[in-house]
């Protein structure tokens, strides 16, 4: 029949087919991948070590820049920014799964309803740092504008080092809640429709519902929104780049700003130093790294 | 008193109407299946007794109160899912205590009740495993457990035992029937099962495209079906049905050419009839030449024989014992006289004799 | 509140909510209108003072002719353009295929090579700066969309495989074994049967990386600088200290910036949210 | 003798004004070198200060515009730009002569200037008449100008900190003037400690102003741009700056009559006025391709005509010495004769002061005028940087 | 030539055995089936068969081709899956002619092929239809298709009936007979379906834990089953079993005090044995008093009726006909003497006399 096939004299690449294709799939991405993502974070590590200008050779000044940075206040206000940043934009993850319950509904136009909802997210947040500068502006901002009308007077919001980083963690809040929303909308979807009857029948209702019942079957969706949201906290950039630029006098940097200014900014080109900031940055994301890999691996081994 | 009488009772999906006005009592303690093909209602009908779905029109009363608009958790009512609907995230004694901790009753009655129903189920021993640590049989026991606990006037069942293997089902069936006799409660109980309905049943209730077609005790609908549709669904193998012609005083079976002696009322005279047959009714003679045997399943005790008359029409005989037909063997076929039924072959309605 | 479906609720409340959701729409877009509102307003709106109230004119054809023509716009635009659309076919290509290997075949190092794509995925990528930026300058790379669109396909690459990956193994594994006893040769069983049944997750990684480059800044600020080779993200805010407190100006430039990836969303919507949610929850 | 070839040209003059006076001089200069193809890139201002390395480095135009003094240090050092002391041979190199030292590094010339301008307080002449002020020539002068001007209602100084450079402008000025040239320059240099009590002292004269109020509100939220509209409207009456601003202000409907220009008055008798202006500057980086091209470019905009021209519309003072003054701009002029005058010239703090240093310090400034409590903080924290940075 | 061979082979997961060293032929044309409880290594052995699997030790043979360590697309065998693994992307024809074009025959060839299996199979209408528009019983029908097209020596089905709903799975099953008379190819079919292992099968692998209870035909394992497992197995309901007291001549069942006249080999004499007895082999005798009546479970034709003895051992009887037994009836049993097999109480085996 058709499908004898002498196999003496299969090549040595037919024999080992199935172990060696993977690879082959794999060379292009991994290569790609060690070259540009996992060698550089091990460079910076030896970079962190360097004093280094980014021309020319460096020296070696073994740990000398985390010395410094053990004595440089400009990274503690930068940690204590990043902390904040943390704690704060999970409160993206509460608001999200409230405007998701709001949005949860079938009513004619709904889905345009959330589309418009879920805009922050698309745009850029170069355009959302412009947007809420001007929002915060304190002779025409809106929010001033508003505050005004109950006799509460300018708040120079961008430029008082006590509301700045509030103030831009407002603003990347605004995307990031649009974004834990769609997650959450998506993940009310998968709630399953029996164990809320099951729920109404042994008369749960309003928030007891939510918070017994619905809350727990979110914990997929809460996870990610987690996970994307720890992860938009301490990569958090562009928008204090844009709105403040670190400003008032470095109050509003965090660590990847601030490694970014010195390693690259006018002022700046001390790559070690930049390379020792963004360590210190690595390790405390590492933690969280550590926790994802970890759960993923749970679920791995669970199947 | 906590019977549960529908009036009138309609459904309606927009302007899909999906339960035509159904009328049916059903007694306390009584337990009641609905069966019926898939989509016609049976989910609907039972969810509107729990008050999951509203009801468009007509009432609902359990024991003497109307209940109609009521919210579900006031009905005394308690639901069983086909798929158990546990809390995934709480432990099994979390999930059946779940309702009473949320109408507020204090720990102590929580911790007895739901010992109570673990002893009743024999779930003690899973009390603080997660549903995800439990088999199948295990799950819809807690689930069951959880209606036990709030202590519920009205039991609803929506095929629990559909999401379990064979030998599950059978075991969990003996369960159910053996909770229905302890606890005494109305229960009423949604199934696709032959043999879950047949048993399990006080009364059932055939529906067809909601609309009730005939309700009766399950031995009640085996021998006195009232149409052609209950004849066929009740029963397995299914009823046969061949055609029959109609002379004066007897009727003539096309397949066979033999005529039964059997009067049938004048306006059936000269015309054709249905007329139905239970494999297990049926007895083949090997001697005999109508049919030819076109496949003989054998399952150890009992074997179906599928049989083909010279005019196409087919049969299906089961037999017992050690005698086998084989494959294109000609054979005849022999059945008490009193085993048949009529249906109209138009309306398929029972022309009772 | 949640589950009780609004349609099942008080004639009342439903009118409440439905009034409710343009009043919600509108207070959560707010700062995004008035961008818009800017963009057509005239100069002299601003130096008299009227920043929000209605514009005195429109003058949108005026302020957006501006940005078009009067401006490196155009050519940010088109940057961007080509920076990601590349950026998007080599991340999607070679994740498909790494995505392949790690969901398909069982060996060794699968979960090791899988972990380093996801890993590496979520590493705060301002580690990578200083030795990427080093790298790139090295390759003679440096401010040129290619030395740019590397980087970004390798970086993307992790998140894609993740992607890509979870989504493979949903697929029917019998689907492979039934090609493998017709045997069919492990490229081919790739190309015809896991290709085609990847292009749901392939529309939706692509929708999505599509904003992600586009949106990057970072990078693009790293990597690039000067006209001929900036994305518009970092253009904007050249174009914004040209046009420094001419917010007319400003504003128009935002959302012609803005404005490709919110068409991206619209027009792909179902696929977007399908990558966003099959991304992340799988 | 057109030139052929290419020639790559990266400037930082972003705003409108300067941007088209140069692209004007440029397509001249095209004209003359049919020929030559030349690619001209305009950078923001504020984004060109980042990128400068990169490009010196990666991707090196022909001709870039950067700053004199010590603002060229880092990239003389490691040798980025190109040594064109060629260029200061002969006629050219006594025409600028008056630039020359602030273009010297280690005995050589690394760039030729193309303007300069004076810094200053420009005013609105109108509210001082409303209010009968005149032009202060004296500290006391000046607050209890200031002071009259918070009675209307108005602020005295319009300032945007944002970019926290203009806040050095008045660090400059109040220290030139309590302590001198000199000992400025001595400071900018790392000679002396940010804890010395004459630094203390210029920082007293500057919080009697803010403890006057004499500054706009929020400040720190503004650019330079930003904050002209409130000298525009009326709120504030007056902006210490340099002379490129004048275009901006006018810009925002200031009109000639009501915009005039006073020197920064004198605070210690006795202190020599020495004034601040910053010298804008071309170079050629050691990288570039058309080194040649690059030189007879920098000639080019170098030679008196072209400067006269440039700087006309710039607003700005031509270096060339044979280049004439725009005589008909009563702010050039005033500049020019101001800036004669003067007994010595400042580059700037930011081009005086290392970059790092710069940095730290202008940060310094501007938390100073938000909160002056924190001064000490403030200048033992400059203390420690300047350690490090100029070891 | 091309019947299977299995020699000592041998499956193990890292260090965990789940196949233990079958040794088993399947003749050229035969239709085997591989039944057991799950987890058994049905569907291993099966892939192993298939090359989907490695084979850590043994040999497999096909025809007289030892395939051990050869690729699946070259061990002659087509496999047909459970969940059909059509590829969604592809028309029926497509789909059925996807491994021909691969292995580069010629277009007409393929035409043709495809024309012959859509022909055997009846799928000439959809041939130009993607799988998502067919049924489920159509889809299984194009993935058989898919085999044949091939002319594979042997087919392998792992339980490709159950997705399928009851009354298809009927239909499938027959289709499936009806192919293999036709086709006449070597056909190994793994499910668990009691129904579907005693209709097809030629002979019938029951499995245990990776080793072989029995093979035979399937009349044979119900008539002579080796051990207690695979009596159990086989036949449902599943036999019952109870206990027996063996004396010199005769056994005495311990739920009625009975004696059976049956001489059990010398060794047993004086021990307890298992006496197993299939419930349709009982008749309830109205007059007795050995046993009460737990449960009546009525089917209409059939009855089950579990019967409890006084020393707790449990029975189910079938009963036929009219006659009822009710819940807390006493009632007596017989069965015909031959109809008993004892077995070894520990070691399970049959004992045979
Ligand atoms: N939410 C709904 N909107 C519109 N029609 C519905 C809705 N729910 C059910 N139906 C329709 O109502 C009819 C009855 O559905 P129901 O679920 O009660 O059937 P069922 O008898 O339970 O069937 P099954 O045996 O498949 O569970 C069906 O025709 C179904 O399509
Ligand atoms: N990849 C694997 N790694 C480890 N053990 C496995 C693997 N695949 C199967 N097994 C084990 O091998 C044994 C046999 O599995 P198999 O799938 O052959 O059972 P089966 O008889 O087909 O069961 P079912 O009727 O449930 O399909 C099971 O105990 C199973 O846990
Ligand atoms: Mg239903
Ligand atoms: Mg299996």
């Amino acid at each position: 029949m058709s499908m004898q096939a002498d196999h003496s004299n299969r090549s040595w690449y037919k024999r080992n087919e199935i172990a060696l294709t993977p690879w082959l799939f794999l060379i292009p991405g991994i290569l790609m991948f060690l070259f540009y993502v996992i060698l550089p974070v091990f460079q910076s590590f030896y970079i962190s070590t360097l004093d280094w200008d980014g021309l020319g050779q460096g020296t070696s000044v073994g740990l000398e820049n985390y010395r410094e940075l053990w004595h440089d206040p400009a990274f503690y206000i930068s940690l204590r920014n990043n902390l904040i940043w943390l704690a704060l934009y999970l409160l993206a993850i509460p608001a999200g799964l409230f405007i998701a319950l709001f949005l949860n509904q079938t009513v004619t136009g709904i889905r345009l309803y959330k589309s418009l909802f879920f805009f922050p997210f698309v745009i850029s947040q170069v355009v959302v740092g412009l947007v809420f500068t001007w929002f915060y502006d304190p002779t025409f901002g809106l929010l001033n504008t508003f505050i005004g009308w109950f006799g509460f007077g300018p708040i120079n919001v961008l430029g008082d080092p006590t509301y700045v980083t509030y103030g831009i963690i407002a603003a990347g809040l605004w995307p990031q809640t649009a974004y834990c929303m769609i997650l959450y909308l998506t993940g009310l979807n998968a709630v399953d429709p029996e164990q809320i009857e099951a729920a109404r029948l042994d008369g749960a209702k309003g928030w007891r519902m939510l918070w017994y019942v619905i809350i727990p079957q979110l914990k997929p969706a809460t996870f990610i929104a987690f996970v994307v949201t720890v992860i938009g906290a301490l990569r958090s950039f562009d928008l204090i780049s844009i709105m403040t630029n670190g400003g008032p006098f470095g109050e509003s940097r965090v660590l990847s700003f601030y490694m970014f200014e010195v390693a690259l900014s006018e002022y700046g080109f001390r790559m070690g130093y930049g390379a020792a900031i963004a360590v210190v940055l690595f390790l405390i994301m590492l933690c969280f790294i550590t926790y994802f890999l970890y759960s993923m691996y749970k679920e791995e081994r669970g199947h | 008193m906590s019977g549960v009488t529908l009036n009138k009772a309609i459904k309606k999906y927009g302007d899909v109407q999906v339960i035509h006005g159904i009328d049916l009592e059903i007694d306390h303690g009584e337990f009641c299946v609905f069966v019926g093909p898939s989509g016609c209602g049976k989910s609907t009908l039972l969810r509107m007794i729990a008050g999951l779905e509203d009801t468009t029109d007509g009432q609902i009363h359990i024991g003497d109160r109307d209940v109609t608009t009521m919210d579900p958790s006031q009905r005394g009512v308690a639901m069983v899912f086909q798929t158990y609907a546990l809390y995934p995230h709480m432990t099994v004694k979390q999930n059946m205590g779940f309702g009473l901790k949320m109408n507020g009753h204090p720990k102590s009655v929580i911790e007895e009740k739901v010992a109570e129903a673990s002893r009743i189920l024999k779930l003690d021993e899973y009390l603080s495993r997660k549903p995800a640590a439990l088999s199948g049989g295990q799950r819809q026991r807690v689930s069951i457990g959880r209606a036990i606990v709030r202590g519920p006037e009205v039991f609803l069942f929506d095929e629990p035992l559909s999401n379990l293997d064979a030998e599950l089902r059978v075991e969990m069936r003996v369960e159910i029937a053996r909770l229905h006799r302890e606890i005494g409660a109305t229960m009423i109980y949604v199934t696709h099962d032959q043999v879950e309905a047949m048993t399990l049943a006080d009364k059932i209730v055939v529906l067809r495209a909601g609309v009730i077609e005939q309700v009766g005790a399950p031995m009640e609908l085996y021998r006195d079906p009232d149409n052609k549709f209950v004849a066929g669904f009740i029963g397995s193998p299914a009823m046969n049905f061949i055609s029959g012609q109609v002379q004066k005083t007897n009727v003539k079976i096309g397949a066979t050419g033999d005529t039964l002696k059997h009067k049938l009322p004048s306006p059936y005279h000269g015309r054709v009839v249905t007329i139905g047959l239970r494999p297990e009714f049926i007895t083949i003679d090997p001697t005999g030449d109508t049919f030819s045997v076109e496949i003989s399943e054998s399952l150890g005790g009992v074997s179906y024989v599928h049989l083909r008359a010279d005019n196409g029409e087919k049969l299906i005989a089961e037999q017992r014992g050690d005698i086998r037909s084989n494959e294109g063997d000609r054979v005849g076929i022999s059945f008490d006289r009193d085993t048949v039924m009529y249906f109209d072959t138009d309306s398929e309605k029972r022309i009772r004799i | 509140m949640f589950p009780t479906p609004i349609e099942k609720s008080s004639r009342t409340w439903q009118l409440t909510y439905q009034s409710l959701l343009p009043v919600a729409l509108v207070l959560w877009l707010l700062p995004l209108i008035a961008v818009a509102l800017f963009s057509i307003k005239p100069a002299g709106d601003f130096s008299a003072g009227n920043y929000w109230n209605l514009p005195s004119q429109f003058a949108g054809f005026e302020n957006y002719g501006r940005v078009f023509l009067e401006s490196d716009m155009p050519r940010y635009l088109l940057n961007s353009v080509f920076i990601t659309i590349p950026t998007v076919i080599g991340a999607v290509a070679l994740s498909a295929m790494t995505g392949f290997a790690l969901g398909i075949y069982r060996f060794k190092l699968n979960l090791a090579v899988f972990f380093l794509f996801v890993a590496g995925n979520f590493v705060p990528f301002q580690i990578l700066m200083v030795p990427v930026r080093d790298l790139t300058l090295q390759m003679g790379l440096y401010n040129t969309k290619t030395g740019l669109v590397l980087f970004h396909i390798a970086f993307q690459t992790g998140f894609c495989t993740l992607f890509m990956r979870n989504f493979i193994r949903a697929l029917p594994f019998e689907l492979i074994e039934a090609a493998r006893v017709e045997g069919i040769a492990e490229w081919r069983i790739f190309w015809y049967v896991v290709l085609p049944l990847m292009k749901p997750a392939i529309a939706a990684l692509a929708v999505l990386i599509f904003t992600f480059i586009w949106n990057d800044y970072f990078w693009a600020v790293v990597l690039t600088q000067g006209v001929e080779s900036q994305p518009v993200t970092a253009g904007i805010t050249s174009f914004n200290a040209q046009y420094r407190a001419a917010y007319h100006l400003m504003s128009a430039g935002s959302i012609v910036a803005a404005i490709p990836p919110v068409a991206m969303f619209f027009l792909m919507q179902k696929h977007f949210i399908a990558g966003l949610t099959l991304g992340a929850v799988k | 003798d057109g030139l052929s070839g290419d020639l790559k040209i990266f400037l930082d003059t972003s705003n409108p004004a300067p941007r088209e006076t140069f692209e004007t001089m440029i397509a001249e200069f095209q004209g003359m070198h049919p020929d030559l193809k030349i690619e001209t890139t305009i950078i923001d201002r504020e984004a060109y200060k980042t990128q400068i390395r990169n490009f010196l480095t990666a991707n090196a135009p022909d001709v870039a515009t950067w700053y004199a003094g010590n603002r060229m240090l880092p990239y003389v050092q490691p040798g980025l730009f190109e040594d064109v002391s060629d260029l200061w041979e002969g006629e050219l190199g006594e025409n600028l002569a008056s630039t020359k030292a602030a273009m010297t590094i280690d005995g050589k010339q690394w760039g030729v200037p193309y303007s300069y301008y004076q810094w200053g307080v420009y005013y609105r002449a109108d509210i001082y008449n409303e209010l009968g002020l005149t032009e202060p020539k004296t500290f006391e002068e000046m607050k209890s100008n200031c002071q009259a001007v918070l009675d209307s209602g108005r602020k005295c100084y319009t300032i945007g900190t944002k970019f926290l450079w203009t806040a050095a402008g008045w660090f400059d000025y109040l220290n030139m003037r309590t302590n001198g040239y000199e000992f400025h320059m001595d400071l900018t240099a790392g000679r002396v400690a940010w804890t010395d009590d004459r630094v203390k002292q210029t920082f007293a004269n500057w919080r009697e102003l803010i403890d006057m109020g004499a500054f706009i509100d929020n400040h720190t939220a503004y650019s330079w741009q930003e904050a002209i509209p409130f000298m525009a409207k009326g709120e504030a009456a007056a902006y210490l700056m340099g002379n490129f601003a004048v275009d901006a202000i006018k810009d925002a409907g200031v009109t000639d009559d009501q915009l005039d220009f006073y020197q920064f008055p004198m605070i210690v008798e006795g202190v020599p006025m020495a004034e601040e202006a910053p010298t804008d500057t071309l170079h050629i980086p050691s990288n570039a391709k058309n080194k040649a091209n690059a030189k007879a470019f920098l000639q080019y905009v170098a030679s008196a005509d072209v400067q006269t021209e440039i700087n006309a519309k710039l607003g700005q003072l031509p270096v060339n010495n044979k280049s004439s003054v725009n005589a008909d701009d009563k702010f050039v002029s005033q500049g020019f004769e101001m800036l004669n005058g003067a007994y010595a010239l400042a580059q700037f703090f930011d081009r005086d002061a290392p970059a790092e240093m710069a940095k730290v310090g202008m940060e310094g400034f501007q938390e100073f005028m938000v909160r002056p409590d924190n001064l000490d903080a403030i200048l033992t924290r400059l203390d420690a940087a300047a350690k490090r940075i100029y070891k």
